[in-house]
Parts: C-alpha cells; sequence; structure tokens
C-alpha cells in the first residue's frame, strides 16, 4: 500500500551546496538559525503579533531572507489565494497558504436552505467538477430520506460525473503546461471542455454549475440532442487529447521540470490527506469508485491506475491516464444503459426523519464527500462538505522547502486546486 | 442564519440511536469494535454503510490511534474532521469518518467537546492533515485543539472575533449586539410589538368595517 | 562642408532606423498574434482593418492612451531612464544591420563587435527597472534578466567567433561577400548555427527562456510596475530585438541579402538594394517566424536549467566549435 | 534512450500542423451559437399549472438585488400596473413606446396610477403619528388611507415612505395586500378569489357567474360604471372559499347561484353612492 521512501531534505542539500561554493568563492558562511521576526508589514499587512508557533516561524526571516507574497492576484494562482513564500534569493525555504479569500460559507448556506435547494449552492464549490459536489449531496439526502434513485438515474448520473471528470482533467493538462509558461495546451484542453460542456448544457440547461442532480434522481432524461452531441464529441475526444499529449508528454523541457519534482510518497500522502489522482500517482491505489463503491460503478470494469514516481510527472500522467480511463467508463455507461424513471417518487413534504448520513465521491481532485444532519425539519441541520483541494493544498509546504519559486506554481498546478472548493 | 423562531431539538432527539441488527457489510467490524473496545458497546450505531461510535472528547487521540495502528482494524485514512454544534447549553461534536481497506464500511468517531470550554486534543500527530480540518473547525466553530502548533483562523480574517457556524450566530455577526445594525427590523421578531399589531389590522377581513350594512 | 554632410547624413540615418523600429515592432507583435493564434486554433486578432492586419498597431496607440502611473516609493529618475535604456540598446544595434547592398546604415569594420557591445546594454536596462520599481517580483526578475543574458552573452559570442575566424572579418558587409563566394556559412558553422540561435533565444528573453517576464511566476518581471508607453517600449525593445536577432543570424549564416540561387545574377544599384531587402527580410522573418513556432509550443525552462545549459552545455561546445575552426583554419589555410 | 530535442520537435509538428488546421473559434457576433432547447440561461418567468404567470411581481427579488439591476414592471392581481426601478424611468414607462417595447398594447391602460392625485398631507402625517411611524402600522395606515380615498393615491404612498423612511418598494410591496386598491372606483367593485382553494371548491364557476350576471368580463367595468368585476389572489383564507368581495364585505362560502343572487340583489336596492373620491370622513 505504502512505500516508505527515504527522500534527502531537498533544503539539507541546498545549504551543502550553497556552503561549499561560499567557500570557493572565499564568502564567510551565512549565518542560520536566531533569526528576527519580521512581522506582517514585510507583506504589505498591518503588524500584528503572530498567533501561533508556526505562523512565527514562517515569519521570522534570517540573514538574506524575505518574503514573497504570491497572490491573491497573481497569474498562477488558481483563483485568488496567497502564498506567503519565504525565498533565499530564488530557493523557496517555506511556504504559507493563506486562505479564505472565496469564502463564501457555503455550509451555512446549505444549513438555511432547503434539502432540494441545496443542489444549487454546492455547485459553486469545486466549479470545475460541479456534478461531483452534487452527486455526495444526492447520495447523502437519500441515505436521510430512505429512497434509491431509479437505476436509469444512476446510470445518467455516473454518465455526466464521468463527463465532468473529462473535462476537468483536461483542463488540467493545460493548467499544468500554462503554470510553466506552455500557452498551447490551455487552449486544445478547452476545446474538449467546450465540446463537453455544451453537450451537459444539452441535459441539464447550464453550461457551468448544472444544478442537474436531485434527491432521489436526475433532473432530465436523456435527449436526442445530448445523445448526438456525445456521439460526435466521442469521436474526436482522444485526438483532441492527443494533440496537448504530443505537445507535453515526451517534451525534454517539460520531462526536465516536472520529473523528480515535488515527490509525494505514499505514506506522506496518506498522511497529509492527499487522495485522488495525487494519491494514487504516489503509487496508493485509493479510488472511492473502489473502494467504497456508490452508484453504479460496481457494475463498470474498469481497474485502479496507479503511478510509482509521486512526482509532478506522475500526477500528470495520471490524470492523462484517468481520463482516458473515465471515457472507457462512458463507453461502458452509454452501452449499458437501460430504460424506465430518472426521478423516484419523493414525498411532498420534504422532510427526512432525525438522523446522520455520509456520503463520499471521486471527484476528479479526490474524496469530495458530505456529512449532513437531519434534525426532522425542511432543512439540514449540519451540512458539512470535505474538498479534496482543501486538503491537498497542505502538501505544498511540505514539499516546496529547497525548490525554486518556479516550481511553485508547478507543483500547486499537479495537484490541480480550485479556490471554489478550497475556500467553500 | 439559525433560525431563531424555530425551536431546535435537544441532543438526545438528535442523538437518539436506531437499534438495528447489523446489516451484513458491517457486521463484521461491529463484532470486532465490540471484541476491541468494549467500553464503547453502548455506543454503537449502524446504518448500511457506516458504523458509528461515540467517545469522550478527550479519548481521541488514542481511540484514532488504536483504531490506525490495529492490524485488524487498520483505518488507515482520515476522511474527514468535521465539527457539529448542537446548540446553547448542549455540546460540540467533532466527528472523524475513517476509512480502512479490510472493512467496506465507513468509520464514523463521534467525540463530545464541552460547549463551555471547547477544548479536545489534536490529532495532527496521527495524521497530519488534519491540520486544516481542526483549523477549519475553530475558525468556524471556536473549537480549541490542544497541541496543534498552527491552530489560528483558516477562511475569516486574523482579527475575526466571533465563530460563523455556532449555532447561536446571528447574521450579521454584530446583530446579537446591536438592536438593527444590518437587518430588516420586519425580520427581528424581538422588535415586534403584538399588542401594536391588534390595532393596525387588515382592512377587508373585518367584517363590517366598510360603508356597506 | 564634409562636416556638414556628415551629421546631415548621421541624423538622417539615426532618425530613419528609430522611426524604422516602430513598423517592426509592430509586425513582428502582429506575426505573434496570428501565428500563435493560428496553431492555437484560434482565428487570432481579425477585426481591426483587413485581416486584424492593424491589431498591433491600434496595441501601439493603446499604450499611448493609457495612463503612466509611477510607484510611490520607485525610484523616479532610473525608473524612467529604464524603459529608455532597454529600447536604445535594441534601437541601436539597428545602425550596422546589413539589409541590403548600399542599405547599411553604418558600414564600419568592427560592426559584428558593435552590435555585441550595443546589444548587451539591454541588460543595465532590465536591471535598473528591476531595482526602481520597489517590488519584489520585478527585483528578482531584474536579477535573473543579469544572471541570464551575463551567461548566455558568453556562447552567444564564442559561436560569432567561429564565423569571424572563417571569414576573417568583422564588418558584416565582407562577410556576405564572402559568403557569395564560398557558401553560407551554415554549411561550414552548423554547431554554431545551433549555439547561435539558442544563445540568441535566451539573450532576447523569448521562450522557452522568457524567465525574465515568467508571467506565471513573477507576473511580469522587471517590468510589473510599468504602465502606458513606458511598458510600451519595453514591449516594442523585446520585438525588436526578436527582429534583430533575426536578422543578424541571416547575415551571419545564411548570406544576408544573397539569394538562396544565384539566378538572377547579384543586381547593381538601386535594384539590387530592393532584391537584396526583399530576401534579408524573407529569411529574417523566417526566424521570427520559428521564435513564435516554438513560443507556441514550449513550456518555460527553469532558472537553473537555463543556466547549466548555458555553462554546462552551451560553452563547452562553443569553445570546441571555436578550436575546430580555428584548426581547421589553420590546417587548411583557408 | 531518447534522442535530446525529439519531444521538443514532436510538439512542433503538432503546433505547426495546427497552423493549417481548420479553426474553432465561433466568431461571435456572426456566428450564433445554437443553445440547447433546455438552455436555462436567459431570465424567463415560470407559469403555474394554470397558465398564469407565478411571479406575483412582488419585487422581492429586486429589493434584494444589490447592485439594483432588477428594474422590472408589472401588473398587480387588481390589474393595476405596478412597478420598480428608478424613479425617473417612470415617466419613461408611462411612453407608449415603452409600452411596445414590453410587448403591450400601445395606449396606455386605463388604470395608470396617477401622480396628480391631491392628498391631504397634514391629516396623513397625523395618521402616521397616530400609528406611531412602524413598520408593522402600515396596514393600519393603509386602511385609514384607503377609508378616505376608497384607494390608495401613490402620492399618499410615496409620502408614507418618505415620512416613515421604509424603502419604497416595502411600502409598494405591502400595498400589493388583498383588500387594497391601487385606483379609483367610480362603483361598485366586485372581487372574486383566486386562490387555489377557491378554484378548486368551484370559484370558477362563480367567476363566470358573476360576469354573466353584470354582463362585463373580468377586469372590466360596466357601462355606467357602476360595477367592476375584478380578480384576487387573496380575498379570504380559503376557510370560507369559494369567497368574493363586494366592495369591503367579504362573503363566503358561495355557490355560483347564490353569488348571483346576492349581487342581483345589490343591483337591485341601486343608486348606492358611489363612495370613492367624495368619502371625506374624518379618520
Amino acid at each position: 500500500m505504502t512505500s516508505e521512501l527515504r527522500i534527502p531534505d531537498p533544503l539539507e542539500l541546498e545549504a551543502a551546496e550553497e556552503g561549499r561554493l561560499r567557500a570557493v568563492a572565499g564568502l564567510p558562511p551565512l549565518k542560520r538559525g536566531g533569526g528576527e521576526y519580521a512581522g506582517f508589514e514585510s507583506v504589505g499587512l498591518p503588524d500584528r503579533p503572530p498567533q501561533t508557533e508556526r505562523e512565527r516561524e514562517v515569519y521570522t526571516l534570517d540573514e538574506g531572507e524575505m518574503l514573497v507574497n504570491m497572490g491573491p492576484q497573481h497569474p498562477s494562482t488558481h483563483g485568488v489565494m496567497r502564498l506567503v513564500i519565504k525565498v533565499r534569493g530564488e530557493v523557496v525555504i517555506d511556504i504559507d497558504p493563506v486562505l479564505g479569500y472565496l469564502h463564501r460559507g457555503i455550509e451555512k448556506l446549505c444549513e438555511n436552505a432547503t434539502y432540494t435547494t441545496v443542489m444549487t449552492y454546492v455547485d459553486p464549490m469545486d466549479y470545475l467538477s460541479a456534478m461531483h459536489n452534487e452527486h455526495a449531496p444526492a447520495i447523502a439526502f437519500e441515505k436521510l430520506f430512505g429512497i434509491k434513485a431509479p437505476p436509469r438515474a444512476e446510470y445518467i448520473r455516473a454518465l455526466v460525473v464521468e463527463l465532468n471528470r473529462v473535462f476537468s482533467h483536461g483542463l488540467m493538462m493545460g493548467f499544468l503546461a500554462l503554470d510553466m509558461g506552455g500557452l498551447t495546451p490551455i487552449l486544445y484542453s478547452f476545446i474538449n471542455r467546450d465540446d463537453v460542456v455544451d453537450m451537459l448544457s444539452a441535459i441539464s440547461g447550464q453550461r457551468m454549475l448544472f444544478n442537474f442532480f436531485r434527491v432521489g434522481g436526475v433532473n432530465f432524461d436523456t435527449n436526442d440532442e445530448f445523445m448526438s452531441r456525445l456521439g460526435t464529441w466521442r469521436a474526436g475526444v482522444l485526438k483532441t487529447i492527443e494533440m496537448s499529449e504530443r505537445i507535453l508528454t515526451d517534451n525534454e523541457i517539460f520531462r526536465g521540470r516536472t520529473v523528480g519534482m515535488g515527490v509525494l510518497s505514499g505514506a506522506q500522502a496518506i498522511a497529509l490527506g492527499v487522495t485522488g489522482p495525487s494519491l494514487r500517482a504516489s503509487g496508493v491505489p485509493f479510488d472511492v469508485r473502489k473502494a467504497h463503491p456508490y452508484s453504479i460503478y460496481p457494475e463498470l470494469e474498469f481497474d485502479v491506475i496507479t503511478q510509482a514516481g509521486g512526482d509532478v510527472y506522475s500526477r500528470y500522467l495520471q490524470r492523462v491516464a484517468e481520463l482516458k480511463q473515465s471515457i472507457h467508463l462512458i463507453d461502458q455507461i452509454v452501452d449499458k444503459m437501460p430504460h424506465g424513471p430518472v426521478q423516484a417518487q419523493v414525498p411532498g413534504i420534504i422532510r427526512p426523519r432525525p438522523g446522520r448520513a455520509y456520503a463520499a465521491v471521486e471527484s476528479p481532485r479526490g474524496l469530495y464527500s458530505v456529512y449532513a444532519i437531519s434534525d426532522g425539519g425542511p432543512n439540514p441541520y449540519r451540512f458539512r462538505m470535505r474538498d479534496p483541494s482543501f486538503v491537498s493544498l497542505q502538501a505544498l509546504p511540505k514539499l516546496m522547502p529547497g525548490r525554486l519559486i518556479a516550481d511553485t506554481m508547478a507543483v500547486m498546478a499537479s495537484f490541480d486546486p480550485v479556490m471554489g472548493g478550497v475556500d467553500k | 442564519m439559525a433560525d431563531v423562531r424555530r425551536p431546535r431539538p435537544t441532543a438526545e432527539q438528535l442523538g437518539r440511536r436506531r437499534t438495528l441488527s447489523a446489516p451484513a457489510k458491517a457486521g463484521a467490524l461491529v463484532r470486532l469494535l465490540l471484541d476491541r473496545f468494549p467500553g464503547l458497546a453502548s455506543t454503537i450505531w449502524t446504518d448500511d454503510d457506516t458504523v458509528e461510535v461515540q467517545i469522550d472528547g478527550a479519548g481521541n487521540v488514542a481511540l484514532l490511534g488504536d483504531l490506525r495502528d490495529d492490524p485488524e482494524l487498520h483505518f488507515w485514512f482520515l476522511a474527514d474532521a468535521a465539527a457539529v454544534d448542537y446548540g446553547v447549553g448542549e455540546r460540540f461534536e467533532v466527528v472523524y469518518h475513517l476509512y480502512s481497506d479490510l472493512h467496506p464500511a465507513w468509520l464514523r468517531v463521534r467525540a463530545r467537546v464541552d460547549r463551555a470550554d471547547p477544548h479536545i486534543p489534536t490529532i495532527t500527530g496521527l495524521w497530519e492533515g488534519a491540520n486544516f480540518h481542526e483549523r477549519e473547525m475553530y475558525d468556524m466553530m471556536g473549537i480549541l485543539f490542544d497541541g496543534n502548533r498552527d491552530l489560528r483562523r483558516i477562511f475569516m480574517s486574523p482579527d475575526y472575533r466571533s465563530f460563523p457556524q455556532r449555532r447561536d450566530f446571528l447574521l450579521p455577526d454584530d446583530a446579537a449586539d446591536s438592536q438593527a445594525a444590518g437587518v430588516n427590523p420586519l425580520e427581528r421578531p424581538e422588535t415586534w410589538d403584538l399588542t401594536r399589531l391588534e390595532e393596525s389590522r387588515a382592512p377587508g377581513v373585518m367584517a363590517g368595517a366598510g360603508d356597506e350594512p | 562642408m564634409d562636416l556638414l554632410f556628415g551629421i546631415l547624413r548621421f541624423l538622417l540615418a539615426t532618425t530613419l532606423l528609430l522611426l524604422m523600429t516602430i513598423p517592426t515592432a509592430f509586425v513582428v507583435i502582429q506575426m505573434e498574434l496570428k501565428v500563435i493564434a493560428q496553431m492555437q486554433l484560434r482565428y487570432g486578432p481579425n477585426r481591426v482593418g483587413p485581416w486584424g492586419m492593424f491589431q498591433s498597431t491600434i496595441h501601439g496607440f493603446k499604450f499611448l492612451a493609457k495612463e503612466d502611473h509611477i510607484p510611490d516609493q520607485a525610484d523616479r529618475a532610473t525608473f524612467t531612464l529604464a524603459p529608455w535604456m532597454v529600447y536604445m540598446a535594441a534601437a541601436m544595434s539597428m545602425l550596422v544591420m546589413p539589409f541590403a547592398p548600399g542599405a547599411i546604415a553604418a558600414d564600419f569594420n568592427i560592426g559584428i563587435v558593435y552590435f555585441f557591445a550595443v546589444i548587451g546594454l539591454s541588460v543595465v536596462g532590465l536591471l535598473i527597472a528591476g531595482w526602481a520599481s520597489y517590488n519584489k517580483y520585478s527585483l528578482l526578475g531584474g536579477l535573473r534578466s543579469a544572471a541570464q543574458m551575463v551567461s548566455y552573452e558568453i556562447p552567444l559570442t564564442l559561436s560569432v567567433v567561429g564565423v569571424v575566424v572563417l571569414g576573417g572579418t568583422l564588418n558584416f558587409r565582407e562577410l556576405i561577400a564572402w559568403q557569395q563566394l564560398h557558401g553560407w556559412m551554415l554549411i561550414w558553422q552548423p554547431v554554431g548555427l545551433g549555439i547561435f540561435y539558442i544563445a540568441s533565444l535566451a539573450e532576447i528573453n523569448r521562450t522557452p527562456f522568457d524567465m525574465v517576464e515568467a508571467d506565471s511566476e513573477l507576473v511580469a518581471g522587471p517590468f510589473t510596475e510599468y504602465s502606458g508607453m513606458r511598458f510600451g517600449f519595453f514591449f516594442f525593445a523585446e520585438y525588436v530585438a526578436l527582429f534583430i536577432m533575426s536578422g543578424v543570424m541571416t547575415a551571419l549564416f545564411f548570406g544576408g541579402w544573397l539569394a538562396p540561387w544565384p539566378f538572377p545574377a547579384q543586381l547593381e544599384g538601386f535594384g539590387g538594394t530592393l532584391y537584396g531587402l526583399l530576401w534579408f527580410f524573407l529569411k529574417s522573418y523566417m526566424f521570427v517566424f520559428v521564435a513564435v513556432w516554438l513560443r507556441a509550443t514550449l513550456p518555460r525552462v527553469r532558472v537553473d536549467q537555463l543556466m547549466g545549459m548555458a555553462w554546462k552545455v552551451l560553452l563547452p561546445l562553443a569553445m570546441l566549435n571555436l578550436l575546430v575552426t580555428a584548426g581547421a583554419v589553420l590546417v587548411f589555410n583557408l | 534512450m531518447r534522442i535530446p530535442g525529439l519531444g521538443i520537435l514532436k510538439g512542433m509538428r503538432q503546433t505547426g500542423r495546427n497552423f493549417w488546421a481548420p479553426k474553432v473559434t465561433r466568431q461571435y457576433p456572426e456566428e450564433r451559437p445554437q443553445m440547447p432547447d433546455r438552455w436555462r440561461g436567459r431570465l424567463d418567468l415560470i407559469y403555474d399549472p394554470f397558465g398564469e404567470h407565478k411571479c406575483e411581481v412582488c419585487f422581492q427579488c429586486a429589493q434584494v438585488c444589490p447592485v439594483e439591476a432588477i428594474d422590472m414592471s408589472g401588473f398587480d392581481s387588481q390589474g393595476n400596473r405596478i412597478r420598480y426601478g428608478l424613479p425617473e424611468i417612470y415617466e419613461e414607462r408611462k411612453d407608449p413606446n415603452a409600452y411596445r417595447r414590453a410587448g403591450l398594447p400601445a395606449e396606455p391602460m386605463r388604470n395608470v396610477a396617477r401622480w396628480d392625485e391631491a392628498i391631504d398631507t397634514a391629516w396623513l402625517g397625523g395618521v402616521i403619528d397616530g400609528f406611531g411611524a412602524r413598520p408593522e402600522a402600515l396596514i393600519g395606515i393603509f386602511s385609514a388611507v384607503q377609508e378616505r380615498y376608497g384607494y390608495l393615491p401613490e402620492r399618499a404612498l410615496r409620502l408614507i415612505s418618505d415620512t416613515m423612511v421604509i424603502h419604497w418598494a416595502q411600502v409598494f410591496g405591502a400595498a400589493g395586500l388583498g383588500g387594497f386598491r391601487l385606483l379609483p372606483t367610480e362603483g361598485h367593485l366586485v372581487t372574486v378569489c383566486r386562490c387555489a382553494a377557491c378554484r378548486f371548491a368551484g370559484g370558477d364557476a362563480l367567476l363566470s357567474a358573476l360576469s354573466d350576471e353584470l354582463g362585463i368580463a373580468p377586469g372590466e367595468t360596466s357601462n355606467d360604471g357602476a360595477w367592476s368585476l375584478e380578480t384576487s389572489d387573496e380575498v379570504a383564507a380559503g376557510a370560507i372559499a369559494p369567497a368574493i368581495r363586494i366592495d369591503t364585505m367579504i362573503y363566503g362560502p358561495l355557490t355560483a347561484v347564490q353569488a348571483r343572487h346576492l349581487v342581483a340583489e345589490r343591483r337591485k336596492s341601486a343608486a348606492a353612492p358611489a363612495r370613492a373620491r367624495t368619502a371625506s370622513r374624518p379618520s
């Protein structure tokens, strides 16, 4: 399950190298330790005392170090996030992600919404996988209500969810390249994404925030428009993906920047709560679709793909492989799709019995779960969402010390965080 | 915003246990838990894919550590950690969801925390990744995790003073302090004067108010 | 009288060249916009003028119209100076550019030395811009530019030394004459050409070596705090430099204004100038196209990989190339 | 063994090939995207099962819009033209062109609320003071105003809004409650309840019977101006469904025959003085 990998501390290596170079150049070694607390003015904030040990550690600067604010407005922070980066020259010493710039209090909103309207609030969470965001609450609420969606609804759910995964992983390829300065793959990815969202809008009526899932089924059945678009897309999708692949996968510059970069061992990934493709790229075969099957996944044939490397390149390969796997899953789902209703009989007054339900789905970024508590009222008493990119961000401070500023962006993009989900 | 008009049920009502025959999916796990932790027997609850135990907050590290390290239980993955507020005068609960590939069920551990003095040991020693969850719980509910060396606000700004997901939190933040700051008086029942409402009756409903016989 | 004529001629030539940089930049920018768009399966600008031809021109006027903002704590004098230094470095190197027979502004005998001396000045401008902006991104970008350009000057110059040794002259016109006799330098110096192309891309901060700007890391490097026409100067200088580097490569390795085949034989007089201009621009813009093509394809190299490549690969290779060339010149008495 | 540069060349081959490939961009203004049938991206009002707009023109959406982007007008359940938006647009709304643009008949409706109403401001101020200028007293103030004028003149509502510092939309919204009239009537007003309960209890038959008896369609006034027939969503609670209201009196539950008889009786008693305008009873 986990491979214990002893990774030399890059900072130690870097310090040793720097010490050697300074000795060669006849310079005195840099003083280490005993730095001074720099305070928040150095990142342009009103000064205040540090609140925690960790905060003091980040804001304490040794000789030759400085703090750089990356964000909240920065070309490549995938939304609005601020990374406080402590650098020595170009070498990253420490990173402190500062979140909350996109915090909308969706959990609180959902606790004041009725069970049916919760679906509209969870959409803008992780806006690149809105279908997955709706899937988990739908399952959780169905548990609370004690109803089951009809089989055709489950198949349609799996279909749209896999379609969503395809474009999300495709975009990750593009964003990873864009964060490394490659301009073109992102536009090729958007060709694919545009086809998929057009298709999803043919079935759900919206392009981005679908509001498609219902408690006990889905909003609409498939129609001819959707199926014909699906057929056209299926015929050309692999070609579109290959365009980005040809530019990136074998490219020496791309490989040079990603192979061996940001290596996350399996044990480390588990401890940090990293899930999804990033975890599987570290060699841990954990996929909620297999580990704790939901919807119709037990009926589909697929294997859990893993990579051995755990580096940025493995995470990239993992996404590409899963993307292709999702396309095969879509083929299977379309083949097996039964006929029947798409919405179960739901009681007129939507008030579940008091109880608790937990439901997890495999979103493109990992384990997305919902914990809902009902008190018998018309709205959830507590509605908790666990977003995978929120948890994955913790890996960044662990991976970056000793690397360069340029790699921060590549490593971050390899976890594919979406700030809408991180900040809820 | 907490709906102040609708009385919320008490913790007893919410936490009342359904006595179910454990479904086959979770049966083995329930037996195993009964075997290993006889003290928790009275709190075990299951539905079709979840097994739930309730513990006291202080025992969370020991229990979760045992659950993780026991080769037969082997709950190696912390899927979620969340806090639940059961209202003023009641308690907080920190809810952990665990996964093990040996058991086809989620394990939910509900740890009680005193609401008046919300302290609970941190589990960042077991799973480093619990840090962000704990920071979020601190930020939203105001639960203090003893031993977490990075317990600061994560979503709200550092100078924020309140805990937005607590049940007694009214929107906007200082609504509890000022009479009508930012809140429409029509929506604040405590400002309604019911005696005056009687006088200002709606016309038409009262027969004989018009000029007709 | 001669002095007056000389001054007049100088003024005329420099004014013309300075003015020429602007349309050059427009053409190169337009080419970049359009070519990258086509490669990304887009149409690119197609609204301003026929086929969107005047998009880059409109960009230029847009710069003029924008607010020219200087940060509060910036060093005003150097902040203002920096764009000019970068732009002048690019414009001044135009002086020795051998466009066509009879169309060289200053045809002096150390043209190549002058060119490399002047083009290297732009690093000073970038460094100043990075320092004067009072911004950490700018500073990092400025320092990166200094490190990068200083390192790449060496393989760049060394790769040209091979050409010079072979041609026996530092004058562009004579070098082209040599190529007319012996065939293009491309045949004699293939390794030198490779080193020159890579190093020149790095020297003018083009993808995949655009560390200085690195928009996903450093926002816009030293240009972060610049706006309006000041930014426009940086912007123009970058694209003028791209054209200049392509032009110099044409002159050094691809026979300058020479037609790729001898027919029609080299014309004389004004006709010869026009014919030479045609071929010179054709070849130069071809290399601009290749640079744009690279930009559309490649991600950016990391800064340590960039430096490693300069010092560990290109420099030894350039040395070896020079050694072999010099040896061959000695042995075969070329 | 990888040959250095081969991967780069592979990528360049891809981009080079795409240089000539057909482009995928949509040239927007010329090339319109084909929106799916289920496209929900445009604003549209939804209809209830009876085929009527579900929008009740309550302006709550316009009130809560933080950027005041919503600017709407419509007809309330009594057929009065009501609107919400910037005051300077109100006049424009009365313009025939504005009607035409909104897809309405070009001549202004007969019941456009009037601006030139003379209001006894001192009296109104006294009423407001008497009620204590509290929002929950709005209903009482309205009923006082209606008792005096027979309807709620727009000027009076404005004055109430200004004096009591209550948002205009809230005042207007409260005035839309059943029982208040926003335009003057000359004769008697018969209001038939159209709430769901009344409809199920036979409200439709009631309406057609009354319409037959009075010889006018809903929303019309008889030729002599003595009788008007209207429908409303909320005449009374469902307990007395189906209900009608004659001026301020509520009757129900009624059968169609009873209703017809009731109105016929009233018509016979005849020569009832028109109650609007002239009423100047002190409050």
